[in-house]
């Protein structure tokens, strides 16, 4: 595997929604390459087209025009049956734990999921092994989704992400569907298991500061457009976009941030103090 | 919890005219006047066309009223002048000369003569007839016509059958230049044509003009059709109809009990209800095993229960109407469990399995429920199987012969010849039976008597069926109406003598 | 969204039991208890004719005897019996259609699932009455005749119901989640898909299980159903039709049993929904 | 708009074409041979093979079925094997039968329904709004015929108000065919009725939920002045949907009632067709019902589409 070569490859790549008459451009001709054992993060506002973008990467969605790879073997518009070499590397945690856990299943079950298309011989101390790395405890894998807390599912969520071993996470807004106080354990477990699993990290938020708690590199949406790229410190300090620099501004003090508390929420937190803390 | 007054003005209209609306029309009903009548029936014709479609609902209608024959067979079962007036026979009983009624002409205007009656005796032998009764005419070698109103009959071999075949419809004289379109139209000789035929209704038949012989009491009678035996009853009872002819659920006579309102005519009919054995083949091979079900079955109490008490023990094929029922027979075959079981074990087919094929009529369904009943009880393992009739059952039983068992009406008249058919379903094959039959038809009328009284107890000696009953027909009348047949023998329901009181 | 907030719903906001699960629930119990005490105790054989025939109720025959002198009360405990088989396996035959064929045109290409939706609408139009006679007059009058024209009829309404509940499931990120898991279409449909829709189904089983019944009657009336010897309600009221008039209780007897029946199940379906439907926590 | 209404009449179409070989092949299972039927019980072999090629049994399926649908295109539903009638002819004279009961049930259905639904609704919480909707649930578990029976019970048998049965054309006495259709069509009426009254109590109840009912109400509009004013449009929708879907039960509770009240409509036809196997009238009628209920579903589509605007746009 060749360091300097870019583990994702984004070439020209468009995504149309709807047909002839009322056509959505998502994405409008975006290049972009992330590279092995980087932690990249995705910004822009909802309908900027981050989500449609990673869910090209993960062969969820095939794009109008333009080319996916990973490892240099193409991902867009390859048939599902052929994506192997993709989905052994890559997982998954998504925005609302609770729609992304079968709520007729039980824990084991979840997290063993992804175990059973691998033919992995001994799945039971393998989940055992994941709830431990994720902070729950073994008694967890007999219960269902719905009696856990939100952060817990999300710890549920990522252990089955990293139950199959992969190289690549993919993370979408894992904690904005999160009440306020269990956002910064949650970032601070992913930051850890990236490190301790060595996993190439794409992490997406409309937050910033999030990203910046997180990711060494960022890249910047807006309208189906990739505005900027580059170092997040960099983009964070001197931008000259106006629409990052209004992304900045919205997060005044680094201690709200890592609370992932935005401006628009510290505003409602004086309005209504005791609503916030609910 | 509040109604408006509005809407309780408005569902007070809307109830208070319902209720006047049903009062005011009841009034208007229309009855029957003093020149009509209206009789309900079960069965309905598929269509007029009696010479290609079988069934017994299109001669019921159409016969004596609307067709006529060279003779009739008159309520009593005996043979009667019609078209013909009288009639010689030569000594070899082969030869018929019939003289014909003078006058006589069909509905359109048509004359009707001996050359009438040669065209349509070749037209039964003829491609143009279809139905299988057609074999009754193919005795006949040739028909000579004398003059206008004399014809003879020549008969390859002597036939006693064959004059009282000519009753039925292989008799009926149609007229040969208005035989095109006999599904829908009928042109005959009778004192009625059909003036509507409304299918899954009634059939009207209405008085015409220049009839030969008398003319009938009512202008219009209508034959209104039923399949719901229930909407026949109430039909009478709430008076759209004034006479029901053959009751289809005798159970409820006793709707009709009040005399003044109704009369009950228990009438006799040719209807033997067969429980039929497969002599050809399975274990009713053995006559033991035939015996035994004979033996096993309590017919009395299946009379009770499935025709009210009205049905007759026969004891063969043989109606008591016809001169050769011999009663000695009815109790050939006591219920008698005990003797069916010792019959069973020394046949060695104890605990054996029966199918029994039954047709999905209501009064079969109700009898082959207790001969099943009877038969689990000497333990026998009966597997009761309803198939769709005509069709399936026709396929697979009649005609196939893929049956242990099985229960119908046998409705045709004098049909104790069938048993001379080897290839009839009951696969019954006994050359002296044969002999014996054959001997009655070609003798004199003592002969045939005695021959079939021997053929009638060779039958029940050999246990060939088990005869059940004999169906009653049962009509219920308006006391005011008189002159509706009783008795259901020939094919016809004979409507001409029909009059109010 | 409304994935999200279902379990919510129903964990947070602990409804009381609607008053017609509970009328419904006690109706089809005894049915059930009817039909099993029908096993191992009945007055008397319910296949064997008598004489004794059209009797007033008695201590002896506590309903009276019908027209072949069976006893009416014996009959009806074994026609719950066929009364519960003729809806579950109707039901469950209209199930096996139509749930497999409803998820399939969810989860399969957009032309698969046109075409599978163009051929429900098109069974819908061939009702239950008109299959049973054909069927009948095809392969004889008998029960399983009955049964799956009953059950080809309700198909369509569980193939719809499964699509539109599939369309749901396969739309959420648990089934993403089991797609990067790289399961199979059938593992997401048997293990993720079907267990999601299951609750809906069995409220659908419910309220179709009153129509089998009612339709079964109907058959049985048209001399298209149960054939004799079984004793089912249907046929014990075509039988005492043609003497309702004189001996009317024989048709009251089954006709109250099979108007009792559906109106159990009916309830009971009626009642699950409302308890299990969040879309009609408005209706309590 | 267009587009909707080009693409619906082309699947009506495509539906229609394959109902068709549906029914010609279902029919063409049938056990029992028509020529056997028609000839009777003792029926020579060769007559047999005769009649059956006459019929054009003997033909192959594709020939026979392109003859018979060729044949409907032109209006010909072909000559019954079994009575030599003229199918379309006798199917048309029974349907003109059956519509007045179908329509006139309909309307019946419609005129018992929505007041029971309605007012169920309006008074959902008290008592007589329980007792409106037991009415319902009890009457949607009585099958039709035990309907029928009992009407003609009292009102034929035992009040004499009406005749248990039978039919006459309006045409020919008006009278006699008001008296006639009474009881027939109140049966269809209250069985469907009690159907149709469920969904409009709980299209009212939708309704009444709304907004603007809330609104009207908080005004001091009576409830049901509310909803009539308010609330009847939108709950309309829903119950233009059921009386759709209904169609079929319609139909066959329909062929149910003519038994019950020996109304020589398409429904005896059809049992006759059927025990006589006369392929081409049951063939003929099966079609025709099929093809009317696929017919209604597309006049309903066609009509949602007009009435609400709603489903227009989400279309």
């Amino acid at each position: 595997m060749n360091a300097d070569e870019p583990m994702i490859a984004i070439r020209g790549v468009t995504r149309d929604y709807g047909r002839t008459g009322r056509v959505v451009h998502a994405l409008k001709g975006i290049d972009l390459d992330i590279y092995h054992g980087e932690r990249f993060g995705i910004v822009g506002e909802s309908g900027s087209g981050k989500s449609t973008l990673i869910r090209l990467i993960a062969g969820l969605d095939t794009p109008t025009s333009g080319v996916v790879k990973f490892e240099g073997k193409r991902v867009s518009g390859v048939p599902e049956r052929k994506l192997d070499f993709l989905r052994s590397q890559l997982q998954y945690v998504f925005q609302d734990p609770m729609s992304s856990l079968d709520p007729r299943m039980r824990i084991r079950s979840i997290i063993a999921e992804p175990l059973i298309a691998e033919h992995h011989p001994d799945p039971e101390s393998r989940v055992m092994e994941l709830l431990q790395a994720v902070g729950l405890p073994a008694s967890a894998a007999d219960r269902f989704p719905h009696q856990f807390s939100g952060g817990q599912r999300q710890r549920i969520s990522i252990a089955r992400a990293l139950a199959p071993n992969p190289s690549l996470l993919i993370a979408d807004e894992p904690v904005s569907a999160l009440d306020v106080s269990v956002r910064a354990q949650i970032l601070n477990l992913l930051n850890e298991l990236v490190d301790a699993f060595a996993l190439t990290l794409v992490f997406v938020s409309h937050d910033l500061s999030v990203v910046r708690y997180l990711c060494e590199r960022v890249a910047v949406m807006y309208r189906g457009d990739l505005i900027e790229v580059g170092e997040t410190d960099h983009i964070y300090s001197d931008s000259a976009q106006p629409y990052t620099r209004s992304l900045i501004e919205a997060v005044p003090r680094l201690d709200n941030a890592l609370a992932g508390v935005t401006a628009r929420e510290l505003a409602a937190r004086m309005e209504a103090p005791q609503q916030a803390s609910a | 919890m509040r109604i408006t007054p509005r809407i309780t003005a408005a569902l007070a209209i809307v109830v208070v005219s319902a209720v006047a609306l049903t009062g005011c029309a009841s009034g208007s009903a229309a009855k029957s006047t003093a020149t009509t009548a209206t009789i309900g029936l079960t069965a309905e014709p598929a269509n007029l066309d009696f010479t290609t479609t079988d069934g017994a609902a299109i001669p019921q209608a159409l016969l004596d009223n609307v067709y006529e024959g060279l003779v009739t067979l008159n309520n009593d079962g005996e043979i009667e002048p019609l078209l013909a007036t009288s009639w010689e026979v030569s000594s070899d009983n082969k030869d018929y000369t019939f003289t014909l009624a003078d006058g006589v002409t069909f509905s359109n205007g048509d004359k009707f003569t001996a050359e009438t009656v040669k065209w349509n005796i070749e037209n039964v032998k003829s491609d143009k007839w279809t139905i299988s009764l057609k074999s009754y005419m193919d005795v006949v070698d040739s028909v000579e016509v004398v003059d206008d109103t004399h014809v003879t009959v020549k008969l390859s071999k002597p036939s006693n059958d064959w004059l009282f075949r000519m009753t039925t419809r292989i008799g009926a004289m149609f007229d040969p230049d208005a035989s095109t379109d006999l599904a829908n139209t009928a042109v005959g000789t009778g004192p009625y044509t059909v003036a509507e035929f409304n299918s899954g209704d009634s059939l009207v038949l209405e008085q015409r003009d220049g009839y030969w012989g008398t003319k009938p009491a009512l202008e219009k009678v209508t034959f209104k059709y039923f399949s719901d035996p229930n909407a026949e009853n109430s039909a009478l009872q709430s008076g759209s109809i004034d006479a029901i002819s053959g009751l289809s659920s005798l159970d409820s006579m006793s709707l009709f009990s009040d005399t003044s309102k109704y009369t009950i005519q228990d009438g006799s009919t040719n209807a033997e209800v067969v429980l039929s054995m497969n002599n050809a083949s399975g274990i009713f091979k053995d006559v033991r095993v035939r015996q035994a079900v004979n033996y096993a079955i309590d017919r009395q109490a299946i009379i009770t229960n499935s025709t009210a008490d009205t049905g007759k023990l026969i004891g063969s094929m043989v109606p008591p109407t016809d001169p050769w029922f011999d009663s000695s027979l009815v109790d050939a075959y006591p219920y008698d469990v005990d003797k069916a079981k010792e019959l069973i074990s020394e046949a060695g087919v104890e605990g054996a399995t029966i199918r029994f094929r039954i047709p999905n009529l209501a009064n079969v369904s109700a009898a082959a429920q207790q001969v099943q009943s009877y038969l689990t009880a000497v333990g026998f393992k009966v597997e009761l199987d309803t198939l769709e009739f005509p069709a399936q059952w026709l396929d697979k039983v009649f005609t196939g012969h893929d049956y242990d068992m099985s229960i119908i009406n046998h409705v045709e008249a004098r049909d104790i010849a069938t048993y001379a058919d080897p290839t009839y379903y009951w696969g019954y094959d006994n050359a002296e039976f044969q002999s014996l039959v054959a001997k009655a038809d070609a003798g004199t009328a003592d002969e045939q008597v005695s021959y079939l009284k021997d053929a009638a107890a060779l039958l029940s000696k050999d246990a060939v069926s088990d005869w059940l009953y004999l169906e009653s027909y049962v009509s219920v009348v308006k006391p005011s109406l008189t002159g509706l047949p009783a008795n259901q023998l020939g094919e016809s329901l004979n409507v001409t003598d029909l009059a109010w009181s | 969204m409304t994935v999200l907030m279902k379990p919510r719903m129903s964990t947070r906001h602990r409804r009381s039991i609607p008053a017609s699960l509970i009328a419904g629930a006690v109706i089809v119990g005894l049915v059930i208890i009817a039909a099993l005490v029908s096993f191992i105790w009945t007055p008397f054989d319910p296949t064997i004719t008598t004489t004794d025939r059209l009797l007033s109720p008695s201590g002896e025959h506590f309903l009276g005897t019908d027209a072949l002198g069976r006893d009416v009360f014996s009959q009806l405990l074994v026609g719950a019996r066929t009364t519960l088989y003729v809806g579950i396996i109707s039901v469950g035959f209209a199930a096996i259609i139509g749930v497999p064929l409803g998820i399939l045109s969810a989860a399969g290409p957009r032309w698969l699932g046109e075409l599978i939706m163009r051929f429900i609408d098109l069974l819908l139009a061939f009702p239950a009455l008109l299959l049973a006679i054909i069927f009948g007059a095809a392969f004889g009058t008998s029960t399983f005749s009955a049964m799956m024209a009953i059950g080809i009829a309700t198909a369509p309404a569980f193939a719809r119901l499964a699509r539109s509940g599939a369309l749901q499931v396969l739309s959420t990120e648990y089934v993403l989640a089991a797609r990067i898991a790289r399961r199979g279409e059938l593992d997401i449909a048997v293990r993720h898909v079907l267990p999601n829709i299951l609750g809906m189904l069995i409220v659908q089983a419910s309220v179709c299980y009153g129509v089998a019944v009612l339709a079964e009657s109907g058959l049985s009336f048209l001399g298209f159903g149960t054939p004799p010897p079984t004793p089912t309600w249907g046929r014990m009221l075509q039988e005492a039709q043609a003497i309702m008039f004189t001996n009317p209780m024989l048709v009251v007897w089954p006709a109250v049993c099979i108007v009792v029946a559906v109106l159990g199940f009916n309830l009971l379906g009626d009642g699950l929904r409302d308890r299990f439907d969040p879309k009609m926590e408005d209706n309590r | 708009m267009l587009m909707r209404f080009a693409r619906r009449t082309g699947i009506l179409i495509a539906t229609l074409i394959v109902g068709s070989m549906a029914v010609f092949l279902l029919l063409r299972v049938l056990p029992g041979d028509p020529a056997q039927v028609a000839l009777g019980v003792n029926a020579t072999p060769e007559a047999l093979a005769q009649l059956r090629h006459e019929f054009g049994v003997d033909r192959p399926l594709p020939v026979q079925y392109l003859e018979w649908i060729g044949g409907i295109f032109r209006g010909d539903f072909g000559t019954s094997y079994v009575t030599g009638r003229v199918v379309a002819a006798e199917i048309s004279k029974r349907v003109s039968v059956s519509v007045w009961l179908v329509v006139l049930g309909q309307l019946a259905a419609i005129v018992i329904a929505i007041p029971l639904g309605v007012l169920a609704a309006l008074r959902q919480r008290k008592a007589s709004g329980t007792v409106f909707a037991g009415i319902s649930q009890i009457g949607v578990a009585v099958p039709s015929f035990i309907t029928g029976l009992l009407l003609i019970n009292i009102f034929a048998v035992r009040l004499g108000l009406v005749p248990s049965g039978g039919w006459t054309a309006p045409t020919e006495d008006f009278g006699l065919f008001v008296e006639q259709a009474i009881l027939p069509v109140l049966t269809i009426g209250l069985v469907q009725g009690a159907l149709l009254s469920r969904y409009v109590r709980s299209a009212a109840l939708d309704v009444l939920r709304e907004d603007y009912i809330r609104t009207a109400r908080s005004k001091g509009l009576m409830p049901l002045r509310a909803f009539l004013r308010h609330g009847s449009r939108n709950a309309a929708v829903p119950v233009i949907t059921v009386i759709g879907l209904q169609v079929a039960t319609l139909i066959v509770d329909t062929i149910v009632v003519e038994r019950v009240f020996v109304i020589p409509g398409l429904g005896s036809l059809l049992f006759d067709g059927v025990a006589n196997r006369d392929l081409l009238l049951v063939q003929g009628i099966v079609l025709l019902i099929v093809a009317t209920i696929l017919v209604m579903n597309y006049i309903i589509d066609l009509l949602y589409l007009a009435i609400d605007p709603r489903m227009r746009r989400s279309a």
